[in-house]
């Protein structure tokens, strides 16, 4: 609380709620897990695999790029929400098979097809009471893919 | 001790919009007419199920409460949308089984203006922060999908929502009671593409009753019984490598109605399904068997499930316009799908409808039932 | 078609304070412990029922399917505290009837912190306004009842909670493991005369578990099945000229399932009760029929519920010890039931129990059963 | 809105949401009902009879005047509640049988005894959004009473 205490406390890179990342070790993704018995993949992480029902998945970083799998063309905000209407709310399939709900970044909304290539994009979304960084993520076209 | 189950009486409060009724009010007048319908009186009633999302603890008490106090066993129901038609199958399941003769469903919802929003905790995270949580959203990727793999155009879906306010317009319990134009509902305000404000249901308030009954206790009502002839209902269904399914698996679940029930899609005269927005008809004509796979669009826009087409799908006006209190929806559609089946349904009849089929969809599963008289 | 119901198995998650936990990881620890307890896999389940009061749209989806996303149909119960019985008692009708032969009911509950209140809409009223909302005081004003028909001392219900406190501290997945004295449960803060804040149950989050199977399928897993004999649930009954009754008509219930178990409240073992305030005990010993009607304060206090008394309550702590996560309480009711009938309830036994009941009230119902082994 | 129309439109008195009261003409009660086949009378009031299923139950007001069916003594306050703790909750039971939940007034706590006399006091509560007069009712010892 006091001003010595945050200069001694660097701020950390926390991953916001309801989202999955590995954040700070090599190259930043989302993680996932991945069950040692039958190989399947799963975003969110999850303890029991739903293919084979083995328990104890292994954690994984999932793959940076991916397909959108489908998206639409937000017109009006949520409350509370940070990004601004219009936006571009997707799923995105990666090479695991998994889908990820998420947005689009760096897109003209008009101009968005199902099947163009995408990457991960990792920012900081806020700061949080403890004064971390509050890590989200989007997806933008993939600079070089077919867009 | 099996039994065939009948829907013996119908009853709703109006759908609309009615913020100075309690639910208690709305149910007693739905479930008052209900009983009048079934020719039965409440103390007749062996158990109640009251259907509802957001209502509070002691729902159950304060609908049922309203008709009487006798004690009898009243659970509340959950399952989002699909909630009074669940609570229908469990009531069915005990009569089918002996276990009550008479059975009563509530289903009831006042709801909190503005668009469904999704699943949620009560924790701000990063669906919140993105601003993924938007119900319409969910249906619109899914039509999005449907026209990049089958050429569907934004007109088939808008053009379902332009019947259903047709149908709508016929039906004195429904919260719009007027005709749109196909031109309406295209121009109205975007929300999702191609999802526009008219091809979303409304925020509405009601309350649906329906009285189910064993065969030998509705024969004594009525020589001319509608029997709740098969239901079944289910979750998503996790295949690896396939992409989630809707609310549950559909097409599944359909096929197992019409086994059981010894009918196929072409044997089905009108039907209800759940048109949250308006892409659903167009995936459901195809996922029950209605049309093949993503024709889903060219079927609706030629006029196949209009009053009057091959198979007549929303009578009533639909969620998108009859209106969807979602407590009540499921109860609401068996209403009207028995009115088609008894020949009371006025200027919505379907001429010599006998088979029904209800499919009501909600987070957290599906329900298919086949009506037949 | 008719089968016994064998409840072959159960698990908790354990009850107290989580505020960083979902329901799905509570519900899983659960479901995973009551699968492995009961010997079969997610997939041999055929249907699901969540039991939970305030967790939101799709918490069947987000309970169950962290197990598995079978397709299975899942539908969400509410009925208050006595929710978890209530799906229970609907998974046993079901299984009673061949419908399902392994159903599972998951009980779930994160509770807000504070004293529960009691049925409320969402506009502020004249129960608001006076203060009258107040969960305890409706226990508080029963046993201000019982204490002037019947001379009923503060000690007698404080009792309760002493005793409750010492069964807890045997039951490792209880909220508080610690006994404590007479003295601290009448010198703790007064929170509604006569009940003081360690006579109400506290605020708990936790999960519970429990797979019932048909006796054909149970005794591939088992040679010495507990059975779910008995169950009925109802809710008040108005006579005219008759002050209100509690949550239900709860000796007129208890009858019923002894009339339908064959047996009477002599013939009773082992018994957990609704013990939300202490007074439940007091009232409920007499309701069930183990003492004369308003003896129940001097019964309690001589002994005769506790663990080597004539008839053990709440071997496991009940709700004052164990914890009271509304939505899965009344699974954790049978869970501890089942141990006790096996002879696996450790320190906490009661020798040779043969035959237990259970009785689980919420606003909105009550429900008793019968356990046999 | 104007200072105008708020001097032409006196203030109404009208019952708080959740009570049931007859206002202004002769003497004020509670409003209950009253079923016109079976006698049987009922707080709140509603439509369907519960004794022999009459609907359309007739509107009277009820006794003023009650004996405690039972209490207690609230030590702490709920959010949002007029009353300071510690408050007496009660039930009233009317010489027509039905038993109204309320709270005591004017009473020392530690005095009140089930089967005290009561009378009520219906009073001003709030004012609401349009000025009017919000009334609320409590019960007091009646004067003159067994207390
Ligand atoms: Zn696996
Ligand atoms: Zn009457």
């Amino acid at each position: 609380m006091s001003t010595e205490s945050s200069v001694e406390k660097p701020a950390q890179r926390v991953a916001i709620k309801g989202a999955s990342l590995r954040l700070g070790e090599g190259e930043e993704a989302l993680e996932g897990c991945r069950c040692p018995d039958c190989g399947d993949t799963f975003y969110p992480p999850r303890t029991v695999c739903l293919s084979c029902y083995h328990e104890g998945l292994d954690r994984v970083a999932l793959s940076r790029c991916g397909a959108l799998h489908t998206f639409t063309i937000a017109r009006m905000a949520l409350p509370g929400a940070f990004v601004k209407a219009p936006y571009v709310i997707a799923q995105v399939q990666l090479p695991e098979g998994v889908i990820i709900p998420t947005v689009l970044d760096d897109v003209d909304p008009e101009s968005v097809q199902i099947g163009m290539e995408l990457e991960i994009v990792i920012e900081k979304a806020m700061s949080d009471a403890e004064g971390n960084d509050v890590m989200a993520f989007k997806f933008r076209p993939l600079k070089g893919g077919a867009a | 001790m099996s039994s065939r189950v009948v829907v013996l009486g119908v009853g709703l409060h109006p759908f609309g919009r009615h913020p100075d009724k309690s639910i208690g009010e709305m149910a007693r007048v739905a479930g008052l007419a209900a009983l009048k319908d079934a020719g039965v009186e409440y103390k007749d009633v062996q158990a109640g199920f009251c259907a509802h999302v957001n209502q509070g603890v002691g729902a159950g008490l304060r609908t049922f409460g309203q008709l009487g106090m006798t004690g009898i066993p009243v659970t509340n129901i959950e399952l989002a949308c699909a909630s009074s038609s669940r609570a229908a199958m469990l009531s069915a399941d005990a009569i089918a089984n002996g276990l009550y003769d008479v059975v009563m469903v509530i289903g009831v919802e006042k709801m909190e203006r503005g668009l469904l929003s999704g699943v949620g905790g009560k924790e701000f995270g990063y669906n919140d922060a993105m601003g993924i949580n938007l119900m319409p959203a969910i249906y619109a990727m899914w039509a999005q999908r449907h026209m990049h793999l089958h050429g569907t155009k934004h007109e088939h879906f808008a053009k379902v929502s332009e019947k259903a306010h047709r149908n709508g317009a016929l039906n004195p319990n429904a919260q719009y009671q007027k005709a749109i134009s196909l031109e309406d509902v295209l121009t109205s305000r975007m929300i999702a593409d191609p999802i526009t404000l008219y091809e979303c249901s409304p925020t509405t308030d009601g309350a649906s009753a329906v009285i189910l009954a064993s065969e030998a206790v509705a024969r004594k009502h009525t020589n001319a019984p509608v029997f709740l002839d098969t239901w079944v209902g289910g979750t998503p269904e996790y295949h690896r490598g396939e992409a989630e399914q809707a609310e549950g698996p559909n097409a599944v679940l359909a096929q197992k109605a019409y086994e059981a029930g010894g009918l196929g899609p072409e044997d089905v005269d009108v039907c209800q399904i759940h048109d949250a927005f308006s892409p659903g008809e167009v995936f459901l004509a195809e996922e029950l068997g209605f049309c093949p796979e993503g024709e889903g669009g060219p079927f609706i826009w030629e006029g196949n499930t209009e009053i009057g087409g091959r198979i007549p799908i929303n009578t009533d006006g639909g969620l998108l316009s009859r209106g969807h209190p979602i407590g009540a929806t499921g109860g609401a559609m068996i209403t009207e799908l028995a009115l088609q089946l008894r020949g009371d349904a006025g200027q919505r009849q379907v001429p010599d409808a006998k088979t029904a089929l209800l499919h009501n969809a909600g987070i957290g599963g599906v329900n298919v039932m086949v009506l037949k008289r």
